[in-house]
């Protein structure tokens, strides 16, 4: 029964860390990066589950945090899409690579 | 793996005409086939998102050949094409070619064919109206106007297929009068008809003039100075929506119009709105003219003598008459003989259309669809 | 009309889409205008025009045309062919084919003005349709037979 | 066979053939309404009435060549159809027909029929953006903004009945409206659910993503046969599902007048409100002018939200008070 | 003169397919890419039959002036809606049935000619008034834009005269089409109405 | 025992679609694509929820993530890019050895931590109130000061938002 | 005479235009102006300064050169005029489409017709006929039916109608 195992959901919390590390380093438009980031948050909030459920003694927290992390998700979206419109807006293009101006 | 074409695949696969904008503008082919060009105008847009930055409409899908034909053809062979062009006020173009060949011929017309004319073609200006205003309402989505208006359509529509024969393309006058007298039944259901309309404004009212979502939508949306009216030369009810009182019936006076006391409505700010309360108003001082004419009917014959082959004589002539979309003009050029040299149609629509590349710059796609709808576009009257 | 303020335009708003609906909640109840075409017959104005039909003319048996062919001539799309021979021993020339290509016409009435006889007229058939074009090449004469023949279901239209 | 698993399984076609027997329905009235507010018979020769009409539409439409454009994206193209009636078939599981009718309750059933009516966007985008057509594209870019804009009155119109009631289940809300319907209560929040549901479902005047005389037909423009047909199915069951929240959170779900039915009276009293919900949604699709994009926008975030958001506040605060 | 002869037009530099199909001369012999049948067996395919002549989508696509009166049909008095056909679809991909109705000219065949090849099998085709039947009183000798029917361009199964036809003629059209397509033709009792339609 | 079965297929079900999704959003050239796996994955991770105990987790994932955050990745996708834009973003090579590297790295370095880890249960662990009022309740107390900070997040998140993307001008004129 | 009339009579006759009465009755307008093409564009300049519309151009084939027949009236009053302009030896004509906007389409359409190239027209591409179509001009004429231009004017004023009638197909 592998659904009632802890290393299970670990190990594919693992996985998608490691695969949204990898898509931040090799996407190379922001929102490929946007992506791989809600992958990892993704991931950690399902570590935040596992733990809760298999080794917490107050069921409630692990669900509490995955909460916020969810929450803070949505917020960083919302940011980033509308940076995303801004520095598209001013420069075109929205390749970070290409946006070599630092001071804005 | 460019998965987004640059042309959007359906309808037709024209390349577009103008140049291939910058990186965050793209082209919308909108037409021929679109159920919103009232027909087969094709307007090629230049969009940045869902605003427009360049409209080009492409005329042409409905050129049907009739300033050649008009060369080709006697006045009695031309006479079903003119009833062709503006398919929704066909009488007016009727009147509009006999009058050319009555004033070039100096031809006398009966007294009582005059006011048939007249009585006929306003008719023919409230169905056009009808129509227009269900068509307008369709394209902004309301589906119910239509049939109401329809439902007044057919009233009309009745009225005149039992005097001149057809449902659409009348060709009904010639040249020195019409060519079947009407009798009491038709004055009598006119009559019935000018009641019934009258208390059938209510229902538009209700349901279109008043309503929020109406006003939202053609309230300051496509607004024509009277200036960029000058320019273009607009006429008709877009023109009157300007302010502008310009109306052929009272300017140069044609046919019987001068016995007849009308108004001629106009608007303040020249957008949608304005344009659509003018022609209701229109349609209302049709009924005015209606009623006069059917209480002052004369008696006498309703087609006056006419040569069997017409003597017109060498030079040129021009007759404007008010169609139920603006000034529409033949100019004529006559070598002798009985088949013009060359006949000019000034349709209204054209010039009416040829604002649109300035008048919705920076529009939205669905403010481009209400104001072209309150344009009252006939798509073959503007290729002929 | 744009000095409203906000909850005036929320009022006024409202009202009128109450008002939109009124309308057409009335005329849910109200009876329907539809005439059901193939179920019911539709009275046709005796003014129509439809396809041009020879007349026929109860004393001769025949019809009237004298074969001059001003209809063919004034006809501005061409679709009439009209032909006579001269037997022996007539005055007139008599009527051989009559022709009328209605895919081409535009009802605009030429043919019946200028036929000096009357023997042209409308017809009333409001309501035809084919599966080829060459259904609509009608032979008038033999149309006229044929009405004559079967006065009854000439009455019905149709082709 | 274990007896749960059978229970599933005819749970589930239930379910299925409900939503095809639901979408047969609500296309006969709309079509009959429509005719008659428009003074004509409407369908009248397929069976008495045109009763069988939309039946033989859909073999027809079973029939018709699938079209797959040249430059779609294949997978994606075909895969929407099925995306977007996934969500719509769900909901129903959760759905409080009678007082024993339900397939599955659930406590935050409430909470799982919004999820799976937000899914639903999903399937629009990706049929809009597989199709690669630009009409289409437009119809799924305004549907997108739409959909998340009106999901923000939508919900808060709800929470002010969760507010009174302290649960998520169906059930447990249609139970505490025991005297009266909280439509009583909350007529503010009806409006405004309402209004937000005839925009989640896109139904006139807020129907954007399918525009038809500006967008020729929105985001299924280049769908043809079944493909068609599965967003038409789609688009009748969400408005069932968006109607029969509002009966059950507004209108007292299935409490009615005793009828001797035993414990499926309920189910006519359920049906008669959320058709009569639905035949409004009609009544005012063939009416109105449909509104323009922004105004849409602005019409939501002007005063769908601040009204919500005011009764929301208002109800907490009554809530405390009593 | 002959169709044959009539058919030629002054075709310049038009795309390979348009000008192969105008100047084929006589309607008809089309490569019509039919799928078949959907099933082998006759029963099931009538039943199919019988669906697709009662479920006749048409397309929104009007030309001319036949384009009113189709709308026409639509409309209160004719309502075309009796027969299941008044959804009219604005896309070629969800439709059956192409109306033609009015004038088609050089520029508009190629693409009448796209949205027939855009609608999904099986389809068809009404001609509506004579221009789209024959070019009716456009096809003079000095024709040069009117493609002198539209039966050049792409298979036409019925042929509605008039110009333009009365909405019965093309509510006519479409209850031929069912025969053709269902074999059946709806056995209706026809009888008269005594007085004028009242509405 | 079947209804066991059962549940264990759709366990590997939901694990296959966490996988296939989170390939596709890293490796898919096309964005779109992209963010359809980013939904399938957290589908997914909603469905393993579901086995953690917390369907109303699993809700809130699918009516978070997939009904609003991956909405609004799309909206970014389809304002912020061109249709040629959108086509030239293939994966440009440079990075991709050393992104390898990295992930790997890390995944080899935590799996190895993972099996070396020897985890200690604790006291009443798995067991304990599931209820949505349980959570509620504990939200609101324990810890409505981080539920607080969390709303004043997204508060700012929004009218960050609003003001970067706000600029008074029409788009579209020329 | 309306006094805006007779201003822009005496406006155009600074311009060393010749206006020339008409009677409105037996041709429809009131006054007609043989013009040469070079004076085109004042022409339309003091149109405009004086408040009038464009109520068309059209094209005209005759003998020595196509004629372009502009038509100008006027919203406020009762006062149409016919300019006649003959092309220059090079087909071509002055544009008046940045004066009357109007005009574009008209002069995109005469060149369709004609084929006479409106000189520093913003966007002379095919408007009515298809672009495969540039060189069809179907509204010249054929030469035998070629007429002079004085054979299509009025001829001068007498009392009965003139005589010129000849059995001429078009």
């Amino acid at each position: 029964m592998i659904s009632c195992n802890l290393n299970t959901y670990l190990i594919i919390a693992v996985f998608m860390l490691c695969l949204g590390l990898y898509g931040m380093m090799q996407h190379r438009s922001m929102i490929g990066m946007l992506i791989s980031i809600e992958l990892i948050l993704n991931g950690a909030g399902l570590n935040f589950m596992a733990f809760n459920r298999f080794l917490a003694p107050d069921p409630v927290i692990g669900q509490i945090f995955t909460l916020f992390i969810m929450g803070l998700a949505a917020a960083e979206a919302a940011i980033a899409v509308s940076l995303i419109f801004a520095v598209y807006r001013k420069y075109q293009t929205s390749d970070p690579e290409q946006i070599s101006d630092l001071r804005g | 793996m460019g998965n987004l074409a640059e042309n959007n695949t359906l309808h037709a696969d024209l390349e577009p005409a103008i140049d291939i904008p910058s990186d965050n503008h793209y082209y919308l082919n909108m037409g021929p086939q679109h159920p919103s060009t009232h027909g087969v105008l094709r307007v090629l847009l230049e969009m940045d998102g869902e605003y427009v930055v360049e409209a080009q409409p492409v005329l042409g899908y409905g050129h049907r050949m009739q300033e050649k034909m008009g060369e080709l053809k006697n006045w009695r062979a031309f006479m079903p094409n003119t009833g062709r062009m503006d398919y929704a006020a066909a009488l007016q173009y009727n009147h509009g070619y006999v009058g050319l060949y009555e004033r070039l011929c100096g031809i006398e017309v009966p007294a009582r064919a005059e006011y048939i004319r007249v009585i006929t073609s306003e008719l023919n200006r409230i169905v056009s109206h009808h129509l227009w205003i269900g068509a307008m309402l369709l394209d902004m989505g309301a589906f119910t106007p239509i049939l109401y208006t329809f439902d007044d359509r057919e009233q009309v529509l009745d009225i005149l297929e039992d005097v001149t024969g057809s449902r659409l393309t009348y060709c009904y006058f010639r040249v020195g009068g019409v060519c079947k007298d009407i009798d009491d039944n038709f004055i009598e259901k006119t009559r019935a008809f000018i009641k019934r309309q009258r208390e059938r404004f209510d229902i538009y009212n209700d349901l279109v003039t008043g309503n929020i979502i109406f006003i939202k939508r053609t309230e300051g949306i496509g607004i024509i100075s009277p200036d960029m009216a000058r320019r273009y030369g607009v006429t008709g009810p877009v023109l009157r929506g300007s302010g502008i009182a310009y109306d052929v019936r009272k300017n140069e006076p044609y046919s019987v119009y001068p016995n007849f006391d009308f108004e001629i409505p106009v608007g303040q700010n020249g957008d949608s709105y304005d344009r659509y309360m003018v022609r209701l108003e229109e349609i209302e001082q049709s009924l005015r003219i209606i009623e006069q004419a059917l209480d002052q009917l004369p008696d006498g014959p309703f087609l006056g003598k006419v040569p069997k082959k017409l003597k017109m004589p060498t030079g040129d002539c021009s007759f404007a008459v008010e169609a139920a979309r603006g000034e529409l003009t033949y100019y004529l050029v006559s070598g002798g003989g009985d088949i013009p040299y060359r006949l000019k149609i000034r349709v209204p629509s054209y010039s009416n259309l040829s604002v649109l590349p300035e008048l919705c710059q920076g529009m939205l796609l669905s403010d481009l669809v209400a104001a072209m709808g309150s344009m009252d576009l006939v798509i073959p009257e503007i290729d002929r | 009309m744009n000095n409203r303020g906000y909850f005036g335009e929320l009022w006024f708003g409202g009202k009128s889409l109450l008002i939109g609906l009124k309308v057409t909640i009335k005329a849910l109840f109200q009876p329907i205008v539809t005439v059901q075409y193939p179920r019911e017959e539709c009275d046709i104005t005796p003014n129509y025009r439809g396809h041009v039909e020879l007349v026929f003319n109860p004393e001769t048996g025949g019809c009237d045309c004298i074969v001059c062919g001003m209809c063919a001539k004034a006809c501005p799309s061409n679709c009439l062919v009209v032909e006579g021979e001269k037997k022996e021993g007539e005055k007139r020339k008599s009527l051989t084919v009559f022709s009328l290509d209605f895919t081409k016409c535009s009802l605009c009435g030429s043919c019946v003005e200028t036929c000096p006889k009357g023997a042209l007229d409308y017809s009333q058939d409001y309501n035809i349709a084919g599966f080829t074009r060459e259904e609509f090449h009608y032979d008038l004469i033999e149309r006229l037979e044929r009405r004559h023949q079967q006065p009854l279901a000439a009455a019905a239209g149709g082709n | 066979m274990p007896p749960e698993l059978l229970r599933m399984i005819i749970a589930a076609v239930l379910v299925v053939a409900f939503v095809f027997l639901n979408a047969m329905i609500l296309g006969y009235m709309e079509r009959k309404v429509s005719a008659h507010i428009q003074r004509r018979p409407g369908l009248m020769e397929v069976g008495p009435h045109g009763v069988l009409q939309l039946l033989i539409d859909g073999f027809k439409l079973i029939g018709k060549q699938l079209v797959v454009p040249e430059a779609s994206n294949k997978f994606l193209f075909r895969l929407a159809p099925i995306l977007s009636f996934a969500p719509c078939v769900l909901p129903f599981v959760v759905i409080p027909f009678a007082q024993k009718l339900q397939i599955a309750s659930m406590d935050i059933s409430l909470i799982f029929i919004l999820a799976m009516t937000s899914i639903n966007v999903i399937a629009i985008l990706v049929a809009g953006w597989a199709s690669n057509n630009k009409y289409s594209l437009f119809g799924t870019f305004r549907s997108v903004a739409q959909a998340v804009s009106y999901e923000i009155p939508l919900l808060l119109s709800i929470l002010s009945i969760i507010l009174i009631t302290n649960t998520f289940s169906l059930q447990g809300i249609i139970a505490a409206q025991k005297y009266y319907w909280f439509i009583l209560i909350q007529p503010l929040a009806f409006i405004i659910y309402f209004i937000s549901g005839l925009a989640e479902t896109n139904r006139a005047p807020f129907d954007m993503p399918e525009a038809e005389s500006e967008l020729t037909a929105g985001f299924h423009t280049e769908y043809s046969g079944m493909g068609f047909s599965f967003f038409f199915l789609a688009e009748y069951a969400n408005m069932f599902t968006v109607c029969s929240i509002a009966t059950v959170l507004f209108l007292g779900g299935w409490k009615g007048i005793p009828l001797p039915l035993g414990d499926y009276t309920g189910i006519f009293w359920f049906m008669l409100k959320v058709y009569g919900l639905l035949f409004v949604m009609i009544w005012i699709r063939w009416t109105f002018p449909r509104v323009r994009f922004d105004q849409l926008m602005t019409f939501c975030w002007k005063y769908l939200i601040p009204f919500s958001l005011a009764n929301l506040l208002i109800t907490a605060v009554l809530v405390k008070l009593i | 003169m002959g169709d044959q002869e009539r058919g030629k037009l002054n075709v310049h530099s038009y795309s390979a397919e348009l000008q192969a199909r105008l100047e084929r001369g006589a309607p008809g012999d089309f490569v019509v890419r039919d799928p078949g049948p959907l099933f082998k067996h006759k029963l099931a395919d009538d039943i199919f039959n019988l669906c697709r002549a009662n479920s006749l989508w048409p397309m929104t696509f009007g030309l001319a002036c036949c384009a009113i009166e189709m709308m026409s049909l639509g409309m209160a008095r004719f309502d075309i809606s009796r027969f299941g056909s008044e959804v009219f679809r604005p896309s070629p991909r969800q439709s059956d049935l192409m109306i033609v109705a009015g004038t088609v000219n050089k520029k508009m065949a190629s693409a009448v000619m796209t949205l027939y090849d855009q609608m999904p099998s099986p389809k068809w085709v009404i001609a509506m008034g004579n221009c789209a039947i024959s070019g009716g009183p456009f096809a003079v000798e000095e024709n040069y834009n009117v493609i002198e029917g539209v039966d050049k361009l792409i298979p036409v199964d019925v042929y509605v005269p008039g110009c333009p036809p009365r909405p019965e003629g093309l509510l006519e059209g479409i209850l031929k089409l069912q025969e053709k397509i269902s074999g059946v033709r709806h056995p209706f009792p026809q009888r008269k109405i005594s007085d004028a339609p009242s509405y | 025992m079947a209804y066991g079965i059962l549940t264990e297929i759709f366990f590997y079900l939901f694990i296959i679609l966490i996988v296939f999704g989170a390939l596709v959003a890293v490796s898919s050239q096309i964005l779109m694509k992209a963010v359809m796996g980013l939904a399938m994955a957290m589908f997914g991770t909603a469905g393993l929820y579901l086995y953690l105990n917390s369907p109303f987790l699993a809700l809130m994932q699918i009516l978070i993530y997939v009904g609003a955050v991956c909405i609004m990745i799309v909206f970014g996708i389809m304002v912020g890019y061109t249709p040629k834009q959108l086509a030239a973003y293939a994966i440009g090579p440079k990075n991709t050895i050393l992104a390898l590297v990295t992930s790997l790295l890390t995944l080899g370095v935590l799996q190895l931590g993972l099996s070396r880890t020897q985890w200690v249960q604790a006291q009443g662990a798995g067991g304990g109130d599931y209820s949505l009022a349980a959570l509620g309740e504990v939200l609101m107390t324990r810890y409505g000061l981080a539920f607080e900070l969390i709303s004043v997040v997204l508060m700012i998140a929004m009218i960050g938002a609003v003001a970067i993307t706000w600029n008074g001008k029409r788009r579209g004129l020329k | 005479m309306h006094p805006a009339t007779e201003k822009l009579i005496s406006a155009l006759q600074e311009l060393s235009i010749q206006v020339d009465a008409c009677d409105y009755q037996q041709r429809g307008y009131h006054f007609e102006i043989d013009l040469e093409a070079d004076k085109l564009r004042s022409l339309a300049e003091c149109m405009l300064a004086q408040e009038m519309f464009l109520v068309f151009v059209g094209g005209l084939h005759v003998k020595p050169a196509i004629e372009i027949v502009y038509q100008f009236a006027s919203f406020e009053r009762a006062c149409r005029l016919v300019v006649r302009a003959a092309v220059k030896a090079d087909n071509s004509m002055p544009t008046i489409s940045d004066i009357y906007q109007g005009a574009n389409w008209h002069e995109r359409e005469t060149r369709d017709f004609y084929g006479v190239v409106f000189t520093d027209h913003p966007y002379l591409k095919p408007l009515i006929l298809a672009e495969e179509d540039v060189d069809l001009k179907p509204l010249l004429k054929k030469d035998e039916d070629l007429k002079e231009t004085s054979e299509v004017r009025w001829a001068a004023p007498v009392e009965e109608k003139p005589e010129a009638e000849k059995a001429e197909q078009g």
